[in-house]
């Protein structure tokens, strides 16, 4: 029986939510070879677009890939490099974010961005009755960043909610440490605060703790940090929500084109990961201790 | 005393590590790359990591003349970037008038040539008029363009028409005769390079004014000129390279063309030339982009290592090129 | 001659590569004498001096330190058995201050940290003993050549030698420096220093030499005391032929020689002011003065090599204006730098690409043409007698003489109509200098005009037509034909006007 | 014979804008900065910016070293991150044994300075024993370090143990006398910084070898030590920043540090040291980095500029500090 070879390309560990991502996919690949006999993966991680369509060629050159897994870096540059795969008769399963022209992917799995802005912004809303000031930290500049905080700031439309400032702290610790501790001097009153990314959040409220201040009543992350869910779940009052992005949609993906390719079970068609609250109440149905994430 | 007004003979001497050493470091890397990979020398993937390289290859043979005048540059990668948004917008913008055709196409590819030689001569200008150190201002404008570009896409992505995108497609994946347009222009970039660097009156000039720019000066070299043409020359090749790049992934955004300066630099001095300046080599840039483009396209070839230990990979593979050109350590 | 030698050599010799450049050289160093190497460009004076000293090490032979066989592993242990040497090419980190460089690997202290207060007051000291009054915190870089080589006197005293090697030292000093220095030198002497220096003023060799030994072509050829050699004898011994006829005969410009360059009002700023003068074609003016005095300055300025301002610059009847050195060039006016080290020449390079970087564009519009810049080397070679122990040696291997040569060959490459000559015989044997002389002669006869600028009295008033002196950046006074003599120029250079001097300036 | 050299009588003289210029820059950003928000000079936002100018701070002062003996060391940032992996792993790995207390945290500092010094020697020997360009050194084992932290990470975050960090925070935050312990250790290591650049044989010894390295040799100054000396002390003192950085989040990961090393080195030239080496002052690289603090933080404190343009002020900005002390320029 001859082996199938499955590629995963994938965006490097550059922060977080890529660095959960990447051991998802890591330790995904590694099961599935134990399991999967006639299986042989490929994984590669890329650190600019540029680089990944690079990754991509060499699989399809070097490796013959019978199907990709793609979680493009930016949708538009990696549609091309994507549809010469499909087009070569290789089965493509694109992650997380879509691709810019209808029709390529057969498989599907899908993080919901403008989602996870929105149940941001509703809980913003529904937190802060009356209104309030609140800060936010935006992520690297990206689509991605570029569709939260669109679906947030409609989701909070009307709501009284000020928004005293935005600023990017790039899904990183140190740059949202560093970008809140000027917020706490530049704005005497912040009701709350929108970090849009656990590790953000992380800076965020150690800037909080040291400055002493104690008119910031919440700061809600996202992505379902272990350490995050894990503080929601016993009640930190700073961090009474979470909104879940998980890295491990990548391992779903992985593990559905295995099977596509491996059976007869049909796994086309779209499979969207919704981003879902998580409150006190659900928390410890996300929790995963063992995650690195 | 020996004679020395007849040349001597030219008798056969071994070509001395510094120029074997890049020569050998790429051997080695092919030779692995065959060894792990029977499909390592297709020509598919022969062109596929070629094409690649062109775009680093092309800023590195300008790189390569910068850093032989003594120079260098920060801002080619962020250049790059804000180039192709350049270039994007203006084709998107022009679509309507121009429509889907060739004139739009050569539109484009006149903007990226003259934004990089105005960004080339720009550096240039505030390096040799003003005269501060390259470093400083290549940093700051790295850091100018990059947010240009960031700015420009409202931090998301630039990209091109789709439908122009279609058409504009064949400059990188077409060719003739089987040879890409990428490789095709890279392979004259740099034999014109080449050329220029060691048999004309310019690439001496770069030499000299590396070497000693006050000797260059004295000896009637213009010294401030010839820095200034070095760096516009290298926006102009940025400019090249971008008509290549954009066609390849038809978008544009802050994380494009990050770390190509340090890519560009490393081909540089892997090949030899000299980072305090006064002698470079074109030919060795080259191999130095070629090693570095097998580094990636090798340990794509295989799965021995993780991928988090690529950058250790590539690393001391970097270390071990240069180690390998050393010459026997003088004594000082 | 009975005590031991302190150093010697014994059969040594010395090769670079395949090439050997010195054969069996033998020479013993006495307490309490001066002793005096002399020879022509590249016959291995300063490779000699260099083994002695412990920087290079010789490939065959020895070295005796107090009679006894030594191997100097590094330029410390050289140091440490007293010997200390002055470079021919300035050994100094531009930098660093002057207080730096002379304490350079041997700072004071004062528990952890620098004893800088003693560090100056000895500076100063060690300044004063050589009469230099450049301030300890100078910067080198700053300092003219002649400065530097005090400084680096100043610093071989600071290291209490029991062997002084001076490798040209007086090359770029004034008369005045160099009588400081030879003060110094006797003082040694007293002392019991031995000291071994070489020089191609044979009239200071004369001066203070006890002994004199002259290489040729690698080996020693005589060795002698002083007393039973006279100059001739010695230039005769180095050269291998008689240069008695150092300067050749002036001919004198017949009046109405067309005027080639006249210069109005030339300042360059900080340096010099109002320099007015003209040349007649066919003539060689020499340029006196101190250094300092601004010479170099204003020919640099006038070749556009540096900011300067003329109300008006006529040549060859033409009213011009420089904006680039490279315009002084097509004009046919070009400057050939003093400083042959910094700015004259690409150390790093060999000689093809040295000879011929001023003068590209006629080895080919765009491309160079290899064949014929080779075919210009080998001219070059010939002409000016430059001698290399190879064709593609590093030029920053070759002696300083043989580098002056090519510098001279890379000026000429451009052939001047007009040109200016910046102390062109610095560290060239006396053979070679008239050739030189001949040479600059021989251009003038042809209808060029020179301009000399030299600190050697002897060649101001052996070469020079006509005498221009400077002092404090202005010109002080020109001596026509009749009237060039010593004391004429040093007065013209320290500001005494003799009351019947004609001012013809 | 009349003296006629010019007497160069000591009077007083203006500072050159070389020593102005930073000091200038400073003062400006420090007005503008005051100018646009009350709080700016506020003792919050003092101690803010000068505990996080402390990390950069401390790796500058050593990057003043080794830049002024020659030297250039990209892979600082990525030392930075790998040694505070290796620290939090090692604290965390020690906790059973040790348990939470002073014992452990001396163990994470010891771990962190040998870690440091370890690092230093090994760029420090390829440089000087190999004798290879210390560019394509230090972007080797920048790639390197940045590699193996993410391994060490397995591609996430690594957290020191929450007990631990409780205990350890107060290196951070806390100080003496209303001083946190980061501006304390910065000021600490400027000062002796400083004192050894200037006052020492070392320091001499440093500069002599980046002005002319034949020079320093023939003068008995061992050269190779000399630089070897600096990376390994710049190795140190990454580490004593590690220790500093450490208590603040309490994480290391493949983000940390990154662009570290263009920060410091930016700082050090700001400061007016010279790239090119046989230069350099630590003062000057104080004011350099309190400039580069400053100009993000004012930033962060107005909205004039979109956060997209972030990057091109700070470019602008560096490139005007260092226009401010260039000096007239001199014919070459
Ligand atoms: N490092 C070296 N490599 C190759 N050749 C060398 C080296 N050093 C000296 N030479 C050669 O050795 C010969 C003797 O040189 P040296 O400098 O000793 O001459 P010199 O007598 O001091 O001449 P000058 O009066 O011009 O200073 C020259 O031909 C020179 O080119
Ligand atoms: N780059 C420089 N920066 C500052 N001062 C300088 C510089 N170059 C030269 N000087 C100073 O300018 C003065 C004049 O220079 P220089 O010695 O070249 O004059 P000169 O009259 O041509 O003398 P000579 O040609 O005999 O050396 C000297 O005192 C020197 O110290
Ligand atoms: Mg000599
Ligand atoms: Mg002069």
């Amino acid at each position: 029986q001859e082996t199938k070879v499955i590629g995963v390309s994938i965006p490097a560990a550059t922060h977080g939510w890529a660095g959960g991502m990447n051991f998802h996919a890591k330790e995904t690949v590694e099961r599935l070879e134990e399991v999967y006999s006639d299986l042989d993966f490929v994984l590669a991680t890329a650190s600019d677009p540029g680089k990944q369509v690079n990754d991509i060629e060499d699989m399809v050159a070097t490796r013959n890939i019978d199907a990709l897994v793609v979680l493009p870096f930016e949708s538009d540059p990696l549609t091309p490099p994507v549809q010469s795969v499909a087009d070569s008769g290789a089965w493509v399963t694109v992650v997380d974010r879509g691709l810019s022209v209808e029709g390529i992917k057969d498989l599907y799995v899908a993080g919901d961005n403008s989602g996870f802005g929105k149940v941001s912004g509703e809980f913003m809303a529904q937190q802060m009755p009356d209104g309030g000031d609140i800060v936010v930290l935006r992520g690297i500049p990206t689509t991605i960043d570029n569709e939260r905080v669109e679906g947030f700031n409609a989701a909070i439309e009307g709501s009284g909610i000020n928004v005293l400032d935005m600023e990017h702290g790039n899904w990183n610790r140190d740059d949202s440490f560093t970008v809140m501790q000027d917020f706490l001097s530049k704005y005497p009153n912040i009701d709350a605060v929108w970090a849009s990314d656990d590790d953000m959040a992380i800076g965020v409220l150690a800037a909080i703790e040291a400055a002493g201040r104690d008119d910031v009543k919440f700061v809600l992350g996202g992505a379902g940090m272990k350490e995050m869910i894990k503080r929601t779940a016993d009640g930190d009052e700073m961090i009474p929500a979470n909104v879940t992005y998980p890295p491990s949609m990548i391992a779903t993906a992985i593990e559905l084109t295995a099977v596509g390719l491996t059976s007869n079970a049909p796994v086309s068609g779209t499979f969207v990961i919704g981003s879902v609250l998580v409150t006190q109440e659900n928390a410890m149905d996300f929790y995963y201790p063992d995650s690195p994430f | 005393m020996t004679d020395v007004t007849t040349p001597q003979t030219k008798s056969f001497r071994m070509p001395s590590m510094s120029v074997l050493g890049p020569i050998i470091a790429l051997i080695v890397l092919l030779l692995i790359g065959t060894a792990l990979n029977s499909n390592f020398l297709s020509a598919a993937n022969i062109t596929n990591v070629l094409a690649r390289s062109a775009f680093i290859g092309i800023i590195a043979v300008g790189m390569t003349f910068v850093i032989t005048a003594g120079g260098l540059d920060l801002s080619v990668g962020s250049m790059a970037a804000f180039i192709a948004g350049l270039m994007i917008l203006v084709m998107n913008a022009a679509l309507p008038s121009l429509g889907v055709g060739v004139p739009i196409i050569l539109l484009g590819m006149f903007t990226a040539i003259v934004a990089g030689l105005l960004a080339g001569l720009l550096n240039g200008f505030l390096i040799t008029a003003l005269g501060i150190e390259a470093f400083i201002v290549t940093l700051g404008s790295m850091g100018i363009y990059r947010s240009l570009v960031t700015w420009l896409a409202d931090g998301g992505t630039l990209s091109l028409d789709f439908g122009l995108r279609s058409f504009y497609r064949p400059v990188y994946f077409d060719g003739i005769l089987g040879i890409s347009w990428p490789i095709i222009v890279f392979a004259l970039v740099v034999i014109i390079g080449e050329i220029i660097m060691s048999r004309s009156v310019y690439g001496r000039h770069c030499a000299a004014t590396g070497s000693n720019e006050h000797v260059a000066h004295y000896s009637n070299v213009n010294v401030n000129r010839t820095r200034l043409i070095s760096y516009a020359a290298l926006g102009i090749l940025v400019g090249i390279a971008t008509i290549m790049y954009v066609p390849r992934l038809g978008s544009a955004s802050a994380s494009t063309g990050v770390l190509w300066e340090l890519e560009a630099i490393a081909a540089v001095i892997i090949g030899g030339t000299v980072l305090k300046g006064g002698f470079g080599r074109v030919w060795g840039t080259v191999i130095g982009v070629l090693i570095l483009s097998l580094i990636g396209n090798i340990l794509n070839l295989t799965d021995f290592v993780s991928p988090y230990l690529n950058g250790a990979i590539q690393g001391i593979i970097i270390i071990l090129a240069v180690i390998l050109q050393r010459e026997r350590k003088t004594a000082l | 001659m009975s005590a031991t030698p302190v150093l010697a050599l014994r059969d040594v010799s010395k090769s670079f590569g395949s090439i050997e450049v010195l054969h069996g050289v033998t020479l013993a160093l006495e307490p309490g004498t001066v002793h005096a190497l002399i020879g022509e460009n590249g016959a291995g004076k300063s490779t000699t001096m260099k083994i002695m000293a412990g920087y290079q090490l010789p490939s065959k032979g020895a070295v005796e330190l107090d009679g006894a066989a030594v191997r100097f592993d590094s330029l410390h242990e050289g140091e440490m058995a007293g010997i200390v040497m002055i470079h021919q090419e300035f050994n100094l980190a531009e930098q660093l201050t002057v207080e730096q460089n002379i304490f350079l690997g041997r700072e004071l202290k004062r528990g952890p940290l620098l004893d800088k207060a003693e560090m100056r007051r000895r500076t100063r000291d060690y300044l004063d003993r050589v009469a230099c009054n450049v301030s300890p915190d100078a910067l080198v870089s700053r300092l003219s050549n002649s400065d530097k080589q005090m400084v680096e006197i100043a610093k071989a005293l600071s290291r209490d030698a029991r062997v002084l090697i001076m490798d040209e030292p007086t090359a770029v000093l004034t008369k005045r420096e160099t009588d400081v220095l030879f003060k110094l030198v006797a003082a040694l002497r007293a002392a019991g220093t031995a000291v071994l220096f070489t020089s191609h003023k044979l009239d200071e060799v004369a001066e203070i030499s006890d002994h004199v030994t002259i290489m040729r072509d690698g080996a020693v050829v005589q060795s002698s005391p002083t007393s039973e050699i006279t100059e001739d004898e010695m230039a005769t011994a180095m050269v291998g032929r008689d240069v008695s006829d150092l300067y050749p005969a002036k001919p004198g410009v017949e009046r109405g020689a067309p005027e080639v360059l006249s210069v109005e009002n030339l300042s360059v700023p900080g340096f010099a002011s109002n320099v007015s003068f003209s040349l007649p074609q066919g003539q060689i003016l020499g340029l006196g003065g101190l250094i300092g005095s601004g010479r170099t300055e204003v020919m640099e300025g006038l070749a556009a090599l540096r900011p300067a301002s003329a109300e008006r610059v006529t040549l060859f009847g033409e009213p011009v204006r420089f904006k680039r050195p490279s315009d002084a060039q097509q004009a046919g006016l070009c400057y050939l730098t003093e400083d042959r080290k910094l700015r004259g020449l690409l150390l790093e390079r060999g000689m093809r690409e040295n000879l011929t970087l001023q003068n590209l564009h006629k080895f080919g519009g765009f491309l160079i043409d290899r064949n014929a810049e080779e075919t210009a080397l080998t001219e070059a070679i010939g002409e000016f007698d430059i001698r290399a122990g190879s064709r593609d040696v590093r030029v920053g291997n070759m002696s300083g003489g043989n580098q002056q040569k090519l510098l001279l060959a890379k000026i000429m490459l451009s052939e001047p109509r007009i040109l200016i000559v910046d102390e062109p015989t610095r560290g060239i044997d006396i053979g070679t200098k008239q050739q030189i002389y001949a040479f600059l002669r021989k251009l003038a006869d042809q209808g060029h005009a020179i301009i000399v600028i030299t600190s050697e009295m002897p060649e101001l008033i052996g070469l020079a037509d006509r005498v221009m002196v400077m002092r404090l950046g202005e010109v002080s006074g020109t001596l026509n034909a009749g009237e060039i003599t010593e004391d004429a120029i040093v007065r013209l250079s320290m500001g005494l006007r003799a009351e019947q001097m004609p001012m013809t300036a």
